[in-house]
C-alpha cells in the first residue's frame, strides 16, 4: 500500500471509528441522517477524492479509492459518500462543476436519494445534474435508504469521455459496492474470531472447536479473494479507465456477490442465537452484506456478461485474454 | 493477512509470446489424459526442452546455470506451462522446491553438483515426506539416518512418493535424533539429498485408481549418505520443509490444474449453446481471475523475500476448491453425450484426478487448522 | 438409519382439500412476511380457528380434548399449514412438543388442566432450555428449582425463549439437584410446567434483526410451583428433554420453511423465463421430494412406537441446508429487478430468517455430531 | 421391509460375497466376465424376478426389485443382473418369451453388451429382441464393458402396453442405477467410517476429529436421501406403472447424481492418499458412482425434465402435485 493510501485509510478509520462504531447505523436505520459523520468526512476533501487535483479535486487513484471504500464498508458507515465520490467524479470528467453536498445516482431507489440535493443522470455519454425537488422513501434489507426521486430541470450538462463509456454509472456503483463489501466481511471475520475465542461451550472457546476452526478458515480464503478481486478491479479502472474495466469489476462483484453469501451464512452459524439479535452488531453488517450483492449489479447479472464474452471469444482465447489484461 | 497485486513484470508480454508458441508446437502431441494430468505428467524429453530454452532455474544465479531473470517472469512460465496442461513432471519439483532448498541452504558443493543439471531439465526429484504412520502428522516420522563414519546410514520407508521411480534424487526428511522428551515432537529431523541409484534402495510403484503409476513407496536399506548429502542443519528439518511448502502452496498448480477443461469446455458450449450456461461459465472465470490475482500476489511477496505461509495457505485452500469442483460445474452444464469425446476423455480423467488436488501439498484441513491459527483462533 | 416410506392414511386425500379450503381463505390476509415466518409466526385467533376444526392435539385421546386420530393424518395437517405459510406459533410448540410431553410423562391433573385448552387452540407454549451460558451445552444450566414445602421455588434464567411474551405455559428445564460428582452432567435436571402469570416472573423481549420479537429472556425470581408442576420424574428431565427434541427434528417445520418461496418462484420464473432455470428448480423440486419422503417415514416410525432419533437428526440436517439455500439458489435465478415485489418481499424476510434455521431444534454441528456417534465413530 | 424381501436380500447378498468381494470387480475391469458370479445370481431365477408368476417368473415388486439393486450396487457386482432383469420384464410385458442368458439393453454403450445374446430394443411402444452378432468395447469409467453393438435381424416383437409408456427401458435404467448408487453409497460410507476409527493421526484416530465427523454425518444424510428417493420411486412404479412414475424415478437419479459427486468427494477426502490407490478397494465404488450418476440420465437431464414439469404447471400446482402422487 502506497503511504498516501495508508494516510487516508488511517484518516477515515479515525474519522469513522470517532463517530461512534455501530451507533451512526442504528442512527440512519431509525430514519435519521448521521449529519456529523457525513460533515467530518465531508471536511477532509472525500467528496472530491476522484476529481482530478487540476480540477480542484485531490486526484486519488481509483486504487486509493477502492482502499477508502474498503474502509467505509468496514464500519458500515451510512453516508453516501462514496457515491458521492463517483458522481464527481463523473461530472468532472463530463466538465460539469461539482456542486457540494450528497449527489445521488440515478432517481430510481438512489443510495440516500432523501439527503441530495443533487442527482446524476447518464444517457449514453451525456451526463445531466438535476436538483432533487422530492424523494419516495424506501430501503434495502440493510435498512439503507434507497429512495425513488421526483428531479428537477437538468442544471448542468456534459458528455463522459470515451475512456468512461455508457455504463460508467452501474459500473462504477458495482466497483463500490464490491470494495463495501471486502470491508464488511473482513469486519464480520474479525467479529466472530473474536467470539469464537471469548464464548465457551463444553467447557472451551467454541474457537477451539475444529469444526469453527475451518468454517472460519473458508470464510478467510474468501475475504482474500474479494479484496484481490477489487484491488484488481481498481487497477484496471486506472490503467484502461471505467469502460475498459467492465471485466475486472463484473469479477469483483461476482466474487463479492458469493463470498457475501458464504461468509454471512458463516458469521450467523459461528454466532448462533447472539448473532440474530438486533442489540448485537452483526447484523448490521450481514444485513448491508445481503443488501450490496444486490446492488451496482447482482453476481449472477455480472456473471452472465462476463460468461456470455466468454464464450463468444472461444476456449482459445480465455487464458491470452486473462493475461493480456495485466494492468 | 494481505493481498498486494505486484506489477507486470517487463518483458512479460515477449515472454509469453515465446512459451506459447513452443507450447503450441509441443502441445500437438498431447492427449486428453497428458493436458489433464499435467504437472502430473512425467515427460524427460519435454523437461530437456524447456531446459533448454533457459525457462528451468530461472531465478537462480548462472554460476550454478540459472538464468537470473525475476520470480514475476517465472510465475509467467509456470502459468503458461500450466494453462497449456503441459507435462512438466520431470523439472518440476527440482525446480519448484529442490533446486531453491540446495540454493538457499546447500552447501556450495551441493549448489555446484545439483543446480545446473535441473536447470538444464536433466536432474528429475521426489520429495520424501510421507511414511505409512505418517502423513498429515509429518512429527511421527520414523525413517531414520545414523551417523555413521564418513556419513550417515538410512533405514525406513517412504510412501506416496511421486516419481520416485523416474527420478534421479529424493529430498527426504529423516529423524536423525530422538525427539526429546517433553520436547518439539518436530525436533530431530533433519533433510537429506538421496541419489536414488544408491544400492539399499528399492521403490515399488503404486498404481493409482486411474492407473497410472505416478506414487511409490521407497525402501531405505542400510543406504549410506554422505558427510554432504545432508541439507541444511542438521535438527532443523521440520523447519526447512515447513518452509518450503509454503513455497509450494501458492504456485499456479494451486488452482490450474483443470483449466484445460474450462478452456474445451467453453469451446464446446460455444459449438452447442446450453441455455443459461452463461452465469456458470462467469462465475468460473470471475473466480479464476480472482485467485490469478492471489497467486500472483503471493508470488510478488515471495520476490519481495517476504514470508507469506498464510497467504500462500490461503492461495491453496480456495485454489484446490476451485479446481475440484471446476470439472463438476462443466458436468453440471455439459449433458456427456453431447461432449465432444475429447473434452469427455478430459473430464474422465479430471474426475478420477481430483482426489488428490486436496492432498498434495497439505490436506484440506491442515490447511485450514493453519489459516485458522493465523486468524488468532486458539 | 433406516428410512421406510409409510402408506398415506385413509381419508388423508378428504382431509387435505379441507386444509386446502380453509388455508385459501384465511390465507387471504397474509403478507409475505406471515407467510416467510409461518411457524415463526403468532396468531391466536388463527390457532383457535385450527383448533376449532379438530386440527391440533389430533392424536391425543378425546378425554383430553383430543381427536384420536393417526398420527400420519396429524403430518399431513402439518404439511399443508407449512406449505401454505400459515401463521401456526401460537399452537405449535404445545401440539408437537409440549402437549406430547403432558400426555406421556404428566399426571393426570396435568392432562386434564393443559391439554384440553392446547387442542382448542388457547394455551399457548414455550420452551425454557438455552441460558446464557448454556446454548448447545445444556449441561451447564443454572436455573435451579429447590424443593420448598409445598412445591418448588425456581431463580435462574432462561434465554431465546420463542414466544414466551405471548404465551401461557413454558415447559422449563431446570437444575434440582448438582450434578454428581464425576457423575453424568446431564444428571439432576428435572422439567417443570410453569404458569407464566405468576409473580416472580419477568419477561424482556429480545428484538431479531429483522427487527421481530419472538426472542425473550425469561428471568425467575423467587416464583414458587407447587407440587403438581413437576412433570415427569425428579431428575430426569435431560432423558426427557432429549426425546422431545428427537421428536421435534423430524417434522415438516425442518424442510418446509422456505417452501413458500419455491412456490412464488416458479410463478415468477413461468411469466418471466430464465434460461436454464428448469434445471435448477427440478434439483430444488427433486431434493424437496425426498425431504418429504424422510419426514414421513420418520413419522411412520413414530406412529409405531418406535425411536427414530437418529433418522430425524438426518431429516433435520438434510432438511436445514435445503431451507437454507433455497432462497439462494431463487436469487441465482430470478434478478432482483425483474421480481414481483411480493417475491422479492417474501425472498428479502427468508435472508433475515435462514441463519436461524440452523439453531432451532440443535446446531449444524451438534446434530452431525449425534449423526456421528450413530455412525459409530468413537 | 417385507419379509419376501428381507430373504431375498439377504441371499443375494450371500452369493455376492461368496463370489470374492472385490475380485470379481477386479476380473471384470481386467476384461474377464464373472460367470460364477452370474450363474449363481441366474440360478436363483434372479433374471426373471420381475417377470410375473403366470408368466413364469417370480412376480417380486419393482420395491422388491429395488431393494435387490441396491445391494448389486453395495458390491458394485459387476454382471448385468439388473439390467437383465428390466429386460425381461419388458419382454414379458410385450408378450415376448424371454430368452436365457444376459440381455443387452439397446445397441450403443449397451452395458455388458459383448456378453449378451440377446438385445432388447424399444421404439415408442415397439418392443424388439435381437441377436447380438458382434460389439466394439468400450467403458465406463467404472471400467464396467459399455459396447456399441452389432445386432442381427429381429426374433421377435411385441407392444409395451401403455401402463409402460414410450420411455420404460430409458426410465427402468435410471431406477436401476439410482439404486445401484443408493448401495454404492452405502458401502463406501461404511468403509469411510471403518477407516476413520483405524487410521491414526496426531495421536488418536482420525474420526476423533470433528472435521472428519461432520463430513461423515453430511454424508450420512444424503445417503439416506437417496436411499428414499429410489423407495418412494419403485414404489410409484408399483402403483402406477413405469410411464407414470418418470417424476419419482427423475427425483430419484438427481438426487442419486449428487449425492454420488457428494458422496465420492467426501469419501476421498476421509480416505487421502490410500484411497485412491489401485489396491484399496474404494475406487472400485467411486468410479462405479462417477460413472452410474451419467448412464440412464444425468442428474441434469433429469432436472431439467422435472424442472420444466414444475414450470409449467405453476406454483399453485406444486404442492398439490407433490402430494396426489403419493401412492
Amino acid at each position: 500500500m502506497s503511504e498516501l493510501r495508508s494516510i487516508l485509510v488511517e484518516q477515515v478509520e479515525r474519522l469513522v471509528a470517532d463517530a461512534g462504531g455501530v451507533a451512526p447505523l442504528r442512527e440512519v436505520e431509525a430514519g435519521h441522517f448521521p449529519q456529523s459523520l457525513w460533515d467530518g468526512l465531508s471536511e477532509q476533501g472525500l467528496a472530491l477524492a476522484l476529481v482530478p487535483e487540476e480540477a480542484g479535486g485531490v486526484g486519488l487513484s481509483w486504487g486509493d479509492a477502492a482502499a477508502l471504500w474498503q474502509v467505509l464498508g468496514k464500519h458500515g458507515a451510512p453516508v453516501p459518500m462514496a457515491e458521492t465520490m463517483l458522481g464527481a467524479a463523473l461530472l468532472s470528467a463530463a466538465g460539469v462543476e461539482v456542486p457540494d453536498g450528497v449527489l445521488a445516482l440515478g432517481e430510481k431507489a438512489a443510495p440516500f436519494g432523501r439527503h441530495a440535493t443533487n442527482a446524476v443522470k447518464l444517457d449514453g455519454a451525456r451526463l445531466t445534474l438535476h436538483p432533487v425537488e422530492g424523494a419516495t422513501p424506501g430501503a434495502n434489507i440493510g435498512r439503507e435508504p434507497r429512495d425513488d426521486l421526483t428531479l428537477g430541470q437538468r442544471s448542468a450538462a456534459g458528455i463522459l469521455p470515451n475512456s468512461h463509456g455508457p455504463r460508467a454509472l452501474r459500473q462504477g456503483l458495482a466497483l463500490i459496492r464490491a470494495a463495501q463489501i471486502a470491508g464488511a466481511l473482513e469486519r464480520i471475520l474479525a467479529l466472530a474470531v473474536d467470539w469464537a475465542n471469548t464464548r465457551r461451550q463444553f467447557g472451551r472457546p467454541i474457537g477451539k472447536f475444529q469444526a469453527v476452526q475451518q468454517q472460519l478458515a473458508a470464510m478467510a480464503g474468501e475475504v482474500a479473494a474479494v479484496q484481490v478481486a477489487v484491488s484488481n478491479a481498481a487497477r484496471a479502472v486506472d490503467a484502461r479507465g471505467l469502460a475498459e474495466a467492465g471485466f475486472e469489476i463484473g469479477c469483483a462483484k461476482v466474487v463479492a456477490g458469493e463470498a457475501a453469501t458464504f461468509g454471512a451464512a458463516t458469521a450467523h452459524q459461528v454466532f448462533a442465537a447472539i448473532g440474530i439479535t438486533e442489540d448485537h452488531e452483526l447484523h448490521h453488517f450481514t444485513r448491508r452484506l445481503w443488501a450490496w450483492r444486490e446492488e451496482g449489479g447482482t453476481d449472477r447479472a455480472w456473471a452472465a456478461e462476463i460468461g456470455k464474452l466468454a464464450l463468444a471469444r472461444g476456449g482459445a482465447n480465455l487464458w491470452p485474454d486473462l493475461t493480456a489484461r495485466d494492468a | 493477512m494481505r493481498f498486494d497485486l505486484p506489477d507486470t513484470p517487463p518483458g512479460a508480454e515477449a515472454l509469453r509470446a515465446e512459451l506459447r508458441a513452443f507450447l503450441a508446437e509441443a502441445g500437438r502431441a498431447w492427449t486428453p489424459d497428458i493436458r489433464a494430468r499435467s504437472w502430473m505428467g512425467f515427460d524427460r524429453d519435454f523437461s530437456r526442452e524447456v531446459g533448454a530454452r533457459s525457462w528451468i532455474g530461472m531465478t537462480w544465479p548462472a554460476a550454478y546455470g540459472g538464468h537470473e531473470r525475476s520470480g514475476l517472469e517465472r510465475v509467467v512460465v509456470l502459468e503458461e506451462m500450466l494453462a497449456a496442461g503441459a507435462p512438466v513432471g520431470a523439472h518440476w519439483i527440482g525446480d519448484r522446491q529442490s533446486g531453491p532448498l540446495i540454493l538457499r541452504l546447500g552447501t556450495e558443493e551441493q549448489r555446484r553438483r545439483i543446480l545446473p543439471g535441473i536447470a538444464r531439465g536433466e536432474l528429475a526429484f521426489c520429495i520424501g515426506l510421507s511414511e505409512p504412520d505418517a502423513g498429515s502428522d509429518l512429527a511421527n516420522l520414523r525413517t531414520k539416518a545414523e551417523r555413521v563414519p564418513g556419513g550417515w546410514k538410512l533405514n525406513g520407508r517412504k510412501i506416496w512418493t511421486t516419481f520416485a521411480h523416474k527420478s534421479d534424487y529424493m529430498i527426504a526428511l529423516v529423524r536423525t535424533s530422538p525427539a526429546p522428551e517433553g520436547g518439539s515432537r518436530h525436533a530431530g529431523l533433519s533433510q537429506f539429498l538421496v541419489d536414488l541409484k544408491l544400492s539399499g534402495i528399492s521403490i515399488r510403484p503404486i498404481r493409482d485408481l486411474a492407473g497410472a503409476d505416478s506414487f511409490n513407496e521407497v525402501t531405505f536399506d542400510d543406504v549410506m549418505l554422505g558427510e554432504d548429502d545432508l541439507v541444511g542443519a542438521e535438527g532443523a528439518g521440520w523447519a526447512q520443509a515447513t518452509s518450503e511448502l509454503a513455497f509450494e502452496r501458492s504456485g499456479p498448480d494451486r488452482y490450474l490444474s483443470s483449466f484445460p477443461a474450462l478452456s474445451q469446455g467453453l469451446d464446446a458450449l460455444a459449438a452447442n449453446p446450453v441455455p443459461g450456461a452463461e452465469v456458470s461459465v462467469g462465475r468460473m472465470v470471475a473466480r479464476l481471475s480472482a485467485l490469478r490475482g492471489m497467486s500472483l500476489s503471493v508470488g510478488g511477496m515471495l520476490e519481495r523475500g517476504e514470508d507469506p505461509a498464510v497467504e500462500a495457505a490461503l492461495v491453496k485452500d480456495v485454489g484446490n476448491v476451485f479446481e475440484q469442483v471446476l470439472p463438476e460445474h462443466l458436468r453440471g452444464l455439459l449433458d456427456p453425450e453431447d461432449s465432444p469425446a475429447e473434452l469427455r476423455a478430459l473430464l474422465a480423467a479430471l474426475t478420477q484426478l481430483t482426489p488428490t488436488f486436496s492432498l498434495r501439498g497439505g490436506t484440506r484441513e491442515i490447511l485450514r487448522g493453519i489459516i485458522a491459527r493465523d486468524l488468532g483462533l486458539r
